[in-house]
């Protein structure tokens, strides 16, 4: 079917909806890689004429990669809930988008809303979204989470702390994590990406950070961000696995190039939640997701990444995470290529998970190979809390050692916290002031790393 | 710089923990912020970064003889970083020059993100590599400019080899702009997944993996390898698992 | 698209006050934001007002006989727009194609931000302000490319004129791409301040000024400019002032 | 002076304090033009490095423009107040950075500090400074003025309606100042500029809007924002002025590029003074400015544009201003390149206005010819509001028509109080309610036009 739009006379036509999708992004770099940018910017506000007067129901009609030979389109094709989708049945996605901006449409309308979007949907009316619409909806919808902790609540924001080092040392790790912890950082989850594949060394990280959490009685979770087979495989030989990680994508065959299946996953979230680790609530997995993952491992369909990354959110819900986020400038220039590039799609993946009902975060970052830096990092990680995102990354002084790109610092969470007056997870937040690490006005007191000494000794050997 | 420290200012408590990672931990606080000498360090290692990205790679300083140079389809740095898949394609001209042998193994110096890794660290591993694999068939070593992680599966196809093994320039950090991986790939051909291959990275000398150990679990994945029938998520660093059936 | 309006649809209470003023008023709201079609509006306005910076200006087509044309040193678009200085300055090969006369004023035709504005506005401005200063010993017209407003300074000092009036294209708006502005400068030479300048602007059919009255505001100067010795500042369009003394 | 920094075995030198200045600013197309940037990324942290070690005072003793043949260089030094500068005479540049973000130091304590800095100073300060650092600093500040109403108060949001029309038309005029109101916009000053230098036109302005503020009892304060000197005649003619507009800048010879003197800015002071039209307050002069007015007269003295506009603050402040605001991307991309550099000089400008105690708004804006679009000003906006900027401009739908610029458009502003809960000046926003327009909940209610409809009367036709 054939998209038009008439401006000034010069008529434009789109043949299809993911064409129609792709030109009415905005400029970025992975769709210009791809070949599937606008021409120009006259064309990109055509497509965007046409797009809004394209009807909600086109896209459960005509799914943009085929329902046949993807599992991601039967998983959102096959969910859809009709009668949730009712509201906006009628709509067009500019009607769309001007309802939702609406005064009368609260958190809890579009809430219920969610499971009758479609991930197509969403990215779709983002499109017709500037930077502050983006953020006008996101932080209408509250997405609720637990396991330690209750992730998600409106007026809170979570941190995950991201001790990571280039050789997995423990103790290295261990200091790395006992910096945060001082700071206040890690009530969504301690999570280290590991460097090693090596099973016998991801049990060692995950043994230290559970005798630390049990030791200091904390409300968190942790994980060790290898594949989910190998998380299995630990979980089979009694590793004290809370939380599943996988990277995520929104097709079949990109999940197949990170070495997972729907069926992978399923398999994971049941055997998380048979261990019960939560205390106060059961989403049990991780996923991190980014715009450009399909594209990179040529497994997009034609379909732009912006699309495809909401795809993936489709993925996420299905399994009820704790915590999804965008590693948003992680991948690089090839995809984001610079500051402005990168904050906008950070506001486009808060926003679509959101109206998705997935319980997203961010980690606002970028590498040295893009035109970016730390004051676009400011900017956006300001924007986001505006917008209520769950939680946000932080590593050491923004330096990812093992990683090689630049993230918040743990000092970036207390400036978040104060600027915006936003407390993490209420169960964390009571820890750290029995912990009298809180001063009366709620600030993280700076602490010697004696406070919290025996996580590492007084030589540098770990206590655990 | 740091008045709210409640320590004296002189004893800096975290002197020792700072020994065990070149993360930047203990930065101290002015209000919520990082003290100005600290993101000064920052700015600069960013600044160093970036440029470590365009460094091109000099095959002549690696100190190997009879080493094979291809490029890829990205003919300078510009194009190789807007353009990842030509970076991993071969480029034309280079196709005939990698006719097929029986070999078991190929190694690939490949610039990657870092050609200053590939020129610091790549000539050790490889010959810590070579030392662990006695006995088996090695390739002419290729040197490959402008290259991504996939542009190894055309060099092995057109080698027949068994195994590609491309020693790629990580993407420079802020901390580390030198850091190596291993990227192990069984039979070899363009269309393989990141799912079907093996990876050992961080190899550098600042806290990072020594050529050795690198070079001992490329060994230990070879042969694992060779066992189950191919590389991938499949292949688990697990010697436990491994053991009952060896 | 706008359900919070309290109108019943299709009776628009701003109707009639839209036509008073080419200003985007009374665009309705979505909770706090502009609805989506008047979103879709300005950006397609945009898109397009970045194009018409990009316009070049070919004197052909102002059907004017013996224009002298003059470029300033900045030689293409992307220059002029990064390069104001250069934008302000005579190109060396054109210097010399101005000689000095006995010329009470010189107007130039010079595109500055708006080509557009200049083919569209200044053949009929040019025609109503000559009409308007009868006896007035006109310079040849000089036709301007990559100008600044400064650039009519240096003009007028090589051609002896006691004015210089540059008709130039103002940045383009969202609603208006073409719209022109009059520079006038007394005793021009290199050097003089916008503060020894008058301007008028805004000439354009969109509801701006037309070229009667545009013309009529500039012969009005230029006689205030001889009674009191100048431009610029001092020179005030107040004409119960200059009345007593008139 | 050379000042000198040796990093990894490669050293530095600048040669004067400009130089230093300049090379330690971020990229910027301004400084390109005017040749002073750095060569490179390394040598513009190597003079960061340099910078953090320069003693305050040693701007004290080496004024960037001669003392000589600079009055705005003679007001700085005339006026400073040793005593008022004594806290911080230790520091260096660094330690000053460090110290202005420490917890003790609050918002009353910088503003006493106020009349000891120089605007080389806090331009030297802001080079130290990451985008989160100017606005944890400037949130601080609170510098109140008042005329008609209280302007400045923590927590609030000012907003200037801003309804040009190319031809100054009464009634288009009227037209936009009416759609401005019933959103709820215009209390720091309804300011027009215009097309035509005409003083009778003018007049005609100044009556209508002075007509149908005194027929709503409305406590706000107009201004037409032509020449001082034009001005200063139509109060001399008895035409209702409220505040005396100018365009400044930071030197001798840009402001009489301008032309004027800080004579004439005395005279108007003097002036607006004697009318005594204020009701709570007598600041009466309204100043803008902006990164590059200097360079582009050529009168930049080979300062870097972001400390030639500090200074330009320093003119202001001492004439007691109602309103000042730096018109940030509306010069163009030959001083600002793109939405980065607008944001960045944006949040700078608004830092060192405050730190001076200047009461600083913002015109967040960009021309069709820099590569900034919408999002880069939703962004700045919000960033701005976060920083506790007194007050933005806006228009109708963002579409200068005169000016032939963007600027925030009306809705924004809403969107602005919405989102961060910032009522506009309490007399203002105490009137909005007596007019019944806000709903209970502090929003604007969507009004007709015939809500203030003897603005305009039905027919079009102006009834004042
Ligand atoms: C960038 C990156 C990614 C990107 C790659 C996309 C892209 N276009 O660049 C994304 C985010 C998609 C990614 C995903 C994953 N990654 Co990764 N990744 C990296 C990182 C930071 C840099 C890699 C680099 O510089 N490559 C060099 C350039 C020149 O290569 P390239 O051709 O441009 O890019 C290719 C490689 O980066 C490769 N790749 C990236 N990650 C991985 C992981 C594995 C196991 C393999 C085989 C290949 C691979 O995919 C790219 C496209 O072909 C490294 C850390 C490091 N310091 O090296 C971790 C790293 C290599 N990744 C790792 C892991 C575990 C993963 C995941 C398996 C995580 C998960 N549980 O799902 C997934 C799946 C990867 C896969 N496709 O199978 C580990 C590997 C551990 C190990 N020894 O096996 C590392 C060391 C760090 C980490 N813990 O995250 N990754
Ligand atoms: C950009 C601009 C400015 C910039 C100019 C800097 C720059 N580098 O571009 C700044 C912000 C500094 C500025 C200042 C002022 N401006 Co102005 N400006 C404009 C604007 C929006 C666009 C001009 C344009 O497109 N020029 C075309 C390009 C190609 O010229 P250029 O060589 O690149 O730039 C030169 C001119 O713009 C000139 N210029 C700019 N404004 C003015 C004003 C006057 C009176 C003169 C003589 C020259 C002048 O200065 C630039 C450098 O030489 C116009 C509105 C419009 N629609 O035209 C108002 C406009 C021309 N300005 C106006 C005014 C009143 C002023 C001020 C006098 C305000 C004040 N009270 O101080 C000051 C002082 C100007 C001066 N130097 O004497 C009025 C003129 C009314 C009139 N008929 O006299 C206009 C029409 C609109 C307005 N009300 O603001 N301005």
């Amino acid at each position: 079917m054939t998209y038009r739009a008439a401006l000034d006379g010069t008529s434009y036509a789109f043949t299809d909806l993911k064409r129609l999708l792709a030109r009415a992004s905005p400029m970025r770099s992975g769709d210009q890689l791809a070949g599937l940018s606008a021409a120009d910017d006259v064309e990109r506000v055509a497509a965007r004429y046409a797009l809004a007067d394209v009807p909600l129901t086109d896209f459960l009609e005509n799914p943009l990669v085929p329902y046949e030979t993807d599992d991601v389109t039967r998983l959102i094709v096959d969910t859809h809930d009709r009668a949730a989708f009712t509201p906006v049945a009628h709509m067009t996605v500019g009607a769309f988008r001007d309802w939702l901006l609406g005064y009368d449409v609260g958190g809890p309308t579009i809430a219920a809303l969610a499971p009758g979007l479609t991930p197509e949907m969403v990215a779709a009316v983002s499109k017709l979204m500037r930077n502050q619409d983006l953020i006008t909806v996101a932080r209408k919808v509250e997405v609720k989470t637990a396991f330690r902790n209750t992730q998600g609540l409106r007026g809170r924001l979570g941190s995950r702390l991201q001790p990571n080092h280039p050789t997995d040392d423990v103790r290295g790790i261990a200091v790395s994590m006992l910096d945060g912890l001082l700071m206040g950082v890690g009530d969504a989850v301690i999570g280290v990406n590991p460097a090693s594949d090596s099973l016998p060394d991801i049990k060692v990280l995950l043994d230290m950070i559970d005798g630390v959490r049990e030791r200091y009685d904390m409300p968190i979770q942790s994980c060790v961000l290898t594949h989910v087979t190998n998380t299995i495989r630990l979980m089979e030989r009694g590793a004290p696995v809370d939380l599943i990680f996988q990277s995520i994508a929104g097709s079949q065959a990109a999940n197949t190039g990170f070495g997972v299946t729907l069926d992978i996953l399923r398999e994971a979230d049941d055997a998380a939640r048979s261990l019960a680790r939560g205390t106060v609530g059961d989403n049990a997995l991780y996923f991190e997701t980014g715009q450009g993952a399909a594209l990179s491992a040529n497994a997009h369909h034609g379909v732009d990444q912006q699309t495809m990354e909401a795809r993936a959110y489709a993925v996420a819900r299905a399994f009820r995470p704790l915590l999804v986020n965008t590693v948003v400038g992680f991948i690089g220039p090839e995809y984001l290529y610079d500051g402005k590039q990168v904050i906008r799609a950070g506001l486009e993946d808060h926003f679509c998970a959101k109206l998705l009902g997935v319980p997203m975060g961010c980690d606002v970052c970028y590498t040295n190979h893009t035109m970016a830096d730390q004051d676009d990092m400011d900017d956006l990680m300001m924007l986001l809390t505006v917008a209520g995102v769950n939680f946000l990354i932080a590593v050491p002084g923004s330096d990812d050692v093992m990683l090689g790109y630049q993230s918040l610092s743990y000092h970036d969470i207390l400036t978040l916290r104060s600027t915006f007056d936003r407390p993490p997870a209420p169960e964390f937040e009571a820890w750290l002031r029995r912990q009298d690490m809180l001063t009366a006005e709620g600030r993280m007191r700076v602490s010697a790393p004696q406070q919290l000494g025996r996580v590492i000794g007084p030589t540098g050997g770990l206590v655990a | 710089m740091n008045d709210q420290t409640p320590e004296p200012r002189g004893v800096d408590p975290w002197a020792d923990l700072r020994d065990l990672t070149i993360a930047r931990v203990g930065l101290g606080r002015c209000g919520d912020a990082i003290p100005a000498r600290d993101v000064l360090a920052f700015q600069l290692a960013h600044a160093q970064a970036r440029n470590a990205v365009g460094a091109t790679l000099d095959a002549a300083t690696l100190g190997l003889d009879d080493v094979i140079e291809v490029h890829s389809r990205a003919t300078d740095r510009a194009t190789f970083l807007q353009r990842p898949d030509l970076g991993r394609q071969l480029a034309e001209e280079d196709a005939s020059r990698l006719p097929p042998g029986a070999y078991d193994v190929v190694f690939v110096l490949a610039d990657g993100l870092s050609a200053t890794a590939v020129t610091r660290q790549a000539p050790g591993v490889l010959a810590a590599c070579l030392k662990a694999l006695p006995g088996w068939s090695v390739a002419p070593i290729i040197v490959a400019h402008q290259a991504r992680v996939a542009l190894g599966d055309e060099i092995g196809e057109r080698l027949a080899a068994r195994f590609v093994v491309m020693m790629i320039g990580e993407r420079p950090g802020l901390s580390v702009a030198d850091s190596l991986s291993l990227y192990v790939t069984a039979n070899p051909r363009p269309g393989r997944a990141d799912s079907e291959r093996n990876c050992i990275s961080n190899i550098h000398p600042r806290g990072g993996l020594s050529p050795e150990s690198a070079a001992e679990k490329l060994a230990w994945l070879l042969r694992e390898a060779l066992r189950i029938g191919g590389t991938g998520v499949n292949l688990k660093d697990d010697p436990s698992a491994a053991l009952p059936s060896a």
